[in-house]
């Protein structure tokens, strides 16, 4: 893809403004403690959070692109499987067997959700479709915790949970961050793969530019919404996992989804890269913010800080950074 | 019967006895209350009489100022406008006569009228009219002066004789402010037995006449009319019928200015149906056509609508047809009848009324020509007042009316108040009233054919007093011919008879001087089109269905009802329909069969088709004939067919002929 | 099948531009009317005016506020809690540091306040457009409940953070916040300003600022084009959404709940509203209404319900539940008529119009 | 039966060239407009046509060129700005507002002309009521002047084809323009409606005196109805002149009348 100059333009300037503004306050607040190994410490961690963002914004981007629809349900919809996860997993069934478990059960809300809304709901206004994704979202909360109940549960995978020291021991680093920024890794990396040279993939990319070449690629329209809600739901799966064995699984994970959303407009809500940069730039930011700034305005700020830089972000480039521009035609 | 409430006006009618006086009177009398509205600029625009008489002041003064004179005619040409009838009361009031021309007519047409009436003056609605008019005038400079009420494309005209209805009046008021009391002593000197209009009568044959109406012609009639039903001040109607007709004139224009009620113009042809519906009138006027279009367009409406609504419809017509026009006519009902109607009312008819705008109908007239039964009926049975009336311009219209309680669908009713009628001894209908014209304009032969030394008028239409007192029309007098046995034929009230039939295009009937009545039939390609969709028989085109049996069968049912029909008629019994044929092709004004107004050429049709009607009076049931046709594009061909010929039913009369 | 319209015709653009042109709508209105100011208080309990009536009355007036937003204005908005919000605590500073201003200026300056602020959120609409702009509301709603929450000035330093209205009287004593406020009487103010308002915002909606609006709406590069200016127009809209908020805002505080939180107008607030214009019908002031009922009422009767039928279940489980029936219910009234009740009533109404014809 | 003599220039279009990315869309293209004239501007699809109406009024700004209006050269301007200065268009691909009947779409066209500010409005009381009415008044003249007081309080959105192309020309009068911009306003229309639209061009030229700039497929209209002729071809100017002449000259043969009709 063609990167604009703008782009790249403001991606330095973000990064220098990174490291400037804690430098600064560093130097004029007595009560901000700064030195480099310490900043880079926090940034790295911010990125690494930053990474489990992006996987979150993942599941919208793909399913914007594909069917144009704003899916507030993917916050839920993580929820909605680590709880099934776990909920599978009490009852008995050992873990490799509850993930496959509730891939099939995200296989099948998959299907479901185009079967009964989607279809229903084809060339509806934009902000319908959202409406409806948000009844959706109302929905699998209520369905999920009536089924699993809405206690807290503890998701264990054994990884290893405990901070490390890296670059001879002045940076300390949470291997579990590590670990969670690697497997989100390697899923972006798979998905971009898999969005580049297999065939549904290359189809899920036409549908985005528009849906007659998305049936000359071959593949009903129908099918195509059924996969990218089924991958959305693999992609909240994984987030699931990794969101639930960090914070252990409840209610407050369909919550990410309002920490995804800043990523998402940073990026643009049609471009993968942008939502991996937007994720990587809004959890470095919020975390830099919450160590350097918000200490000087009573702390707290992690609520609304992304939505703000976000917003500062689309003042320059109104489609997000990797957003396509809209052009006006009369 | 209720006298008009407009005492004044009834009491000094002497005084009152034209419209320059009425308009003063109103002026006074009811000066702030509504005289008309015209929906323009999106909103109904109203005058009140005083406005009214203020416009046509300065009208008439300004046309004084621009030389028209008591004695000249004023042209007036356009759509149903305030301004036209503005003009015809300003015309008035210089004891001028107004001559409304047909709009839609050619300028062929309209030299000849401007022509023979000797007309200077034209007060004409917009561009359209001017481009006529000025066709016109080059060759003869005639029109002295024509003024136009809407300038647009008019800004690059500069004729000294062309000026804007405004421009007039501005001149007027100028004139008037220093002529003082010139408009009352010219208004105030018209008097009943001068000549308040001319209205040109479109004749079948030859070019039409001019019919020469007094003042009193005009307002003794239509304030006999009004008396009659008993109108008020309070009365809307819509004018919507071409002013150059004598029904608009008299309903929208006469009977407006004796009895005071309001006269509402369209905004255009185009909103006609939504102008009625934002109206309501409670007098309304239209000839059968009208009516069946409106019927047309609510049957289709319905076609669309929801299953259970169609039959719900279906269920409350069908009982409208059993107890509507009785309950109308204040007969009697069972209660649940009259329950179920009241129900049907508030599901069906009420909203049905409110749509069409004819909720608030008290009054509604139609006439012209013979209205089809069903279609008088639904009407009626909807709890609309709609009645037949029978008149002529040559009688200022009303010539006989259908009173209430006593409406009939094959009758026109009895005579108006001060009418006369009578029927001479080869059927013809004359009458003799205050309505009586005064001549056909430079025209005295024509004038004394219709018209003898004392007052009465030859109708030229051929009919009787049924039992019930109702004078029934036949047909055109000189139509009526007799079958050998000597029964009376009449040829076009057959041929109604049949067409009320919506499978029915056209009908020939032939029976003078023969021995029975026979008749060629043209099918409805749309109707009987659709019907045989219904029944899924398949056909190429119109000479095709017109052939299949299935087709016959319908005709033949429709034949039988008329003779039926016939057997009940004391007079008509004998002249039954003996056997007919559906015609292979359509009859056609380029072939000559029909005249461009429609009407069938019988004569034409007798020797073109000579074999057929041979065949007919055989007994052959099949005949082979070809006829030339022409086609859209001018060329001639040749169109063969088969045609089988049918015996229809024949019923034993029941009344004696008296 | 009921209007009777033949003979009602219009002689002056006042008539023909009136708000209801059919005299049976006026009739109509007039009646619904009569039973909201008099009907109503007359027979209906104290719960029912307390904790039905008003939140209904008081979250129509919101729903009105972001219907001029999002339904005329076409700009989407998640920030309607945080504007309700700055009615609530700018109320609530009003009132305590002016304890002598009357109620109705504290609740109409409060408004103006959230009017300001709303127009500070507004400005990126300049540029953002879509769901771009709808996340960047998320900015503001965030922001202004974060700000409520950590900073004790606008609580006046209250360890809960919960606020509680002083009690007002709008004259004399009749009071309509604090302990000697009846329900009829914050009732029947709560109903007055909502009528004006409501009546206002129709006037707005079929004036010019209410067609540019629409314009920008449905077409923004071609009233450009005919001369429409973007900022001005959006900011307008935002403006007054807020201030309708704001004010809805400042009602939810003083005169239904009496004390607050900032909590309470959350991120689901927004949604909640949201929805009542989407169920209610985009760009219709009735739909906000019948939006705003649906959602009030829809709640407590799914809690009542499993107990009508006698069966009862623990209650977070009956929470879950609900949150399960209320998203299917909005898919299923999506899916039945995405333009609203409002639509509906509009189809409806010209059913009965062209009665018996379909069309 | 009278001559139309045109007035001084009121248009200057000077050297312009536009360009999206790498696309050339407009190559130095240059011509004027005088006062009260029909100019025609033609030429097949993707001729740019579009384009140059666009840079005309300020929603595409020109890389190279100038743009002189009424004496005054314009540097970069805001696309409300045409409006104001008295130019209004019509749209190839009708672009009239969904959701608002006739009458409201017309009315919004005069938005520039309503004075009275919001509170007025929300009260709905004197000054703005006043202006309501006033400018119904206006528009309705506009209504009576197309003809279409039957679609008065129709949703645009349920009308035809053509009755929307009227509706939006309405719209563009509504603001009592000098300079009348029409991108195709015949486009795909039957033969009546082409003739009202036509009588329509010629009667708002003749009795408003507006200066109406037009982009027309149809030979035959634009021949009929223009004073002066602009070709464009692949955003090169062909040809500049008197209908005739046009009609007359090779290159346009080649490019245009030879390619299509």
């Amino acid at each position: 893809m063609r990167i604009e100059k703008s782009v790249i333009f403001i991606f330095i300037w973000t990064l220098l403004l990174m490291v400037a503004i804690p430098w600064t306050i560093g130097k004029v607040s007595s009560n901000i403690f700064f030195e480099w190994p310490f900043f880079f410490e926090v940034a790295i961690g911010g990125l690494l959070a930053g990474v489990m963002y992006s996987l979150v914004a993942l599941g919208f981007v793909l399913i914007f692109k594909a069917s144009g629809v704003f899916n507030f349900a993917q916050g839920a919809m993580v929820l909605f499987s680590a709880l099934t996860l776990v909920g599978l997993n009490e009852l008995g069934l050992p873990m490799w067997l509850a993930i496959i478990a509730t891939l099939a059960v995200m296989l099948l809300l998959a299907v479901a959700i185009e079967r009964v809304v989607l279809r229903s709901l084809v060339n509806q206004e934009h902000i319908i479709l959202f409406m409806a994704t948000i009844g959706i979202t109302y929905f699998l909360d209520g369905f999920g915790q009536t089924l699993w109940g809405s206690e807290v549960k503890i998701l264990d995978l054994g990884i290893p949970n405990n901070p490390g020291l890296y670059f001879d021991g002045k940076i300390l680093i949470n291997d579990f961050d590590l670990v969670a920024a690697l497997i989100a890794g390697l899923l972006v990396i798979g998905l971009a793969l898999f969005f580049q040279y297999t065939r549904i993939g290359r189809a899920l990319r036409a549908v985005a530019d528009d849906h007659q070449a998305a049936l000359s690629v071959g593949i009903p329209l129908k099918h195509i919404w059924v996969i990218v809600w089924a991958v959305a739901g693999i992609v909240a799966l994984v987030a699931g996992i990794m969101w639930g064995s960090k914070l252990g699984v409840q209610f407050s994970l369909a919550l990410i989804a309002l920490k995804a959303l800043p990523v998402l407009i940073l990026g643009g809500f049609t471009s993968v890269p942008g939502a991996i940069i937007g994720g990587l730039i809004i959890g470095a930011g919020e975390k830099l913010a919450e160590v350097f700034v918000a200490p000087l305005i009573g702390g707290g700020i992690e609520d609304w800080f992304a939505y703000m830089l976000a917003l500062a972000f689309l003042v320059f480039r109104p489609q997000g950074l990797f957003g396509e521009k809209i052009i006006e035609r009369v | 019967m209720s006298l008009s409430p407009d005492r004044k006006a009834t009491v000094n009618a002497e005084q009152l006895n034209t419209f320059p006086k009425l308009l003063l009177n109103h002026a006074n009398v009811r000066g702030r209350k509504i005289a008309m509205r015209e929906k323009d600029l999106g909103i109904w625009q109203a005058w009140t009489w005083q406005q009214i008489l203020d416009e046509v002041r300065a009208l008439a003064c300004g046309l004084a100022a621009l030389g028209f004179k008591a004695g000249d005619k004023l042209a007036i040409i356009g759509d149903n406008r305030p301004c036209l009838y503005m003009s015809m009361a300003a015309a008035q009031c210089l004891g001028g006569v107004p001559v409304p021309l047909y709009q839609d007519s050619v300028a062929k047409e309209m030299a000849f009228v401007l022509d023979n009436a000797d007309v200077h003056f034209a007060i004409v609605e917009d561009q359209e009219q001017v481009d006529k008019l000025l066709e016109i005038r080059d060759g003869n400079d005639a029109i002295g002066h024509i003024l136009y009420d809407d300038p647009r494309g008019m800004r690059h005209y500069d004729f000294p004789f062309l000026d804007s209805i405004e421009q007039a009046q501005k001149l007027g008021r100028e004139f008037d402010q220093a002529n003082p009391g010139f408009f009352e002593q010219q208004a105030k000197a018209v008097d009943g037995d001068d000549i308040a209009i001319m209205l040109y009568t479109s004749g079948t044959t030859g070019n039409p006449k001019g019919v020469v109406l007094t003042y009193d012609n005009v307002i003794i009639t239509a304030r006999n009319g009004i008396v009659r039903e008993g109108l008020t001040e309070n009365e809307e109607v819509l004018a919507y019928l071409p002013m150059a007709w004598v029904g608009d004139n008299l309903f929208s224009y006469a009977q407006s200015f004796v009895a005071g009620f309001t006269v509402n113009c369209p905004e255009s042809g185009a909103t006609i149906l939504t102008d009625l519906r934002e109206i309501g009138p409670t007098y309304y006027f239209a000839p059968p056509r009208v009516y069946e279009n409106m019927l047309t367009q609510v049957m289709i409406r319905m076609e669309d609508a929801s299953r259970i609504k169609q039959r719900m419809f279906h269920y409350f017509m069908a009982l409208a047809k059993r107890v509507g026009t009785r309950i109308l006519d204040g007969k009697a009902v069972t209660f649940a009848e009259k329950l179920l109607y009241k129900l049907g009312n508030f599901l069906v008819y009420g909203p049905l009324r409110d749509v069409l705008g004819l909720n608030r109908i008290r009054l509604a007239y139609t006439a012209g020509e013979a209205i089809g039964p069903e279609i008088f009926d639904f009407y009626r049975s909807l709890g609309i007042n709609i009645k037949q009336l029978y008149g002529q311009t040559e009688g200022m219209v009303f010539i006989c009316v259908q009173p209430d309680g006593e409406v009939y669908a094959d009758t026109v009713g009895t005579p108006a108040i001060d009418v006369e009628v009578k029927i001479d001894d080869n059927g013809e209908v004359l009458y003799r009233s205050p309505g009586v014209f005064h001549s056909y304009y430079k025209s005295p032969e024509a004038t004394a054919k219709t018209k003898t030394e004392d007052g009465w008028v030859y109708t030229g239409d051929a009919g009787y007093f049924a039992e019930n007192g109702h004078l029934k029309i036949i047909d055109r007098a000189k139509d009526v011919g007799k079958l050998l046995d000597g029964t009376m034929f009449a040829p076009k009230y057959i041929e109604n008879k049949l067409k009320f039939f919506s499978f029915i295009k056209e009908a020939v009937a032939f029976g003078d001087r023969r021995e029975n009545t026979c008749i060629f039939v043209n099918i409805d390609l749309e109707a009987v089109g659709n019907w045989a969709e219904r029944r899924n028989l398949g056909y190429s085109g119109y000479v095709d269905l017109a052939a299949q049996p299935e087709v016959y069968d319908l005709i033949q049912e429709c034949v039988d009802k008329v003779n039926e029909d016939l057997s009940r008629d004391p007079l008509l019994a004998k002249s039954q329909i003996k056997r007919f044929l559906v015609l292979h092709k359509e009859l056609d004004a380029d072939d000559g069969e029909l005249t461009r107004t429609r009407k069938v050429r019988r004569s034409f049709i007798e020797e073109r088709y000579a074999p057929l009607v041979e065949a007919l009076y055989s007994d052959v049931a099949e005949c082979h004939i070809e006829t030339e046709v022409k086609f859209e594009d001018g060329r001639t061909g040749k169109l063969a067919a088969d045609v089988k010929i049918r015996e229809a039913r024949q019923f034993t009369p029941v009344a004696k002929a008296s | 099948m009921l209007y009777r319209e033949a003979g009602e015709f219009k002689s002056t653009y006042q008539a023909d531009q009136a708000i209801l042109t059919i005299r049976q709508d006026r009739w109509f209105m007039w009646a619904l009317l009569a039973v909201a100011f008099v009907l109503i208080p007359l027979v209906s309990s104290e719960y029912w005016l307390g904790t039905i009536m008003l939140p209904f009355l008081i979250l129509a007036l919101a729903a009105l506020g972001l219907n001029v937003l999002t339904g005329y204005a076409g700009q989407l908005s998640l920030g309607t809690g945080g504007f309700m919000a700055t009615g609530a605590f700018a109320a609530y500073k009003l009132a305590t540091a002016f304890p002598e201003l009357n109620i109705l200026i504290v609740i109409l300056m409060s408004g103006a306040i959230t009017a300001g602020v709303g127009l500070l959120f507004g400005l990126p609409s300049l540029r953002i457009k879509g769901f771009y702009l709808a996340v960047a509301t998320l900015a503001s709603q965030f922001f202004l409940i974060w700000m409520f929450n950590k900073f004790g000035w606008f609580t006046n330093y209250s360890a809960s953070g919960v606020i509680s209205a002083p009690p007002m009287a709008v004259f004399g004593d009749n009071f309509v916040t604090g302990p000697y406020a009846t329900a009829e009487a914050k009732y029947l103010f709560t109903l007055t300003l909502v009528v004006l308002f409501a009546l206002m915002t129709k006037n707005l909606v079929r004036s010019n600022i209410g067609r540019e609006w629409m314009a920008v709406r449905d077409m923004d590069i071609a009233a450009e084009i005919i001369g429409i200016k973007m900022l001005p127009t959006k900011l307008k809209a935002f403006a007054y959404s807020s201030f309708l908020c704001g004010i809805a805002g400042a009602l939810w505080a003083f005169v239904y709940t009496g004390s607050v939180e900032p909590l309470a107008f959350d991120v689901n607030r927004s949604f909640q509203i949201l929805f009542m214009i989407i169920i209610g019908g985009l760009g219709s002031i009735m739909g906000a209404f019948l939006g705003s009922a649906f959602i009030v009422l829809l709640p407590i009767f799914l809690s009542n319900a499993p107990h009508w039928v006698g069966l009862n279940i623990p209650v977070d489980l009956i929470s879950h539940i609900e949150f399960m029936v209320f998203g299917a219910l909005i898919i299923f009234f999506l899916i039945v008529e995405p333009h609203g009740l409002a639509r509906l009533w509009q189809l409806l109404k010209e059913k009965l119009r062209l009665w018996p014809f379909p069309y | 039966m009278y001559e139309r003599k045109l007035g001084d220039v009121v248009l200057q279009v000077d050297g312009i060239s536009l360009s999206f990315g790498a696309m050339r869309v407009l190559n130095n293209i240059s011509f004027n407009v005088r006062q009260g004239e029909i100019r025609s501007i033609i030429g097949p699809n993707g001729a740019g046509k579009s384009s140059m109406l666009n840079v005309i009024n300020g929603v595409y700004h020109p890389q190279q060129g100038a743009i002189t209006y009424r004496g005054k050269t314009r540097d970069l301007m805001k696309v409300h700005e045409a409006a104001q200065q008295g130019i209004a268009r019509t749209f190839q691909n009708i672009a009239l507002f969904k959701g608002m009947s006739t009458l409201d779409n017309i009315m919004t066209g005069r938005n520039l002309k309503i004075k009275s500010n919001m509170l007025q409005q929300a009260i709905y009381w004197g000054k703005a009521q006043r202006e309501e009415i006033e400018h119904r008044r206006k528009v309705e003249e506009i209504i009576d002047f197309l003809e279409i007081q039957a679609i008065r309080k129709i949703p645009v959105g349920k009308l035809p084809y053509g009755m929307q192309k009227r509706v939006e020309l309405g719209r563009a009068l509504a603001a009592e323009p000098d300079l009348l911009l029409l991108d195709e306003p015949m486009a795909g229309m039957n033969v009546e409606e082409k003739e009202d639209m036509c009588r329509f061009v010629l009667d708002i030229n003749d009795e408003f005196g507006t200066t109406i700039v037009l982009i027309e497929h149809d030979m035959g209209v634009v021949m009929d109805l223009s004073d002066r002729v602009v070709v464009l071809d692949y955003g090169l100017q062909l040809a500049d002149g008197p209908p005739d002449e046009v009609r007359r000259n090779q290159a346009v043969i080649d490019a245009y009348l030879g390619v299509s009709n």
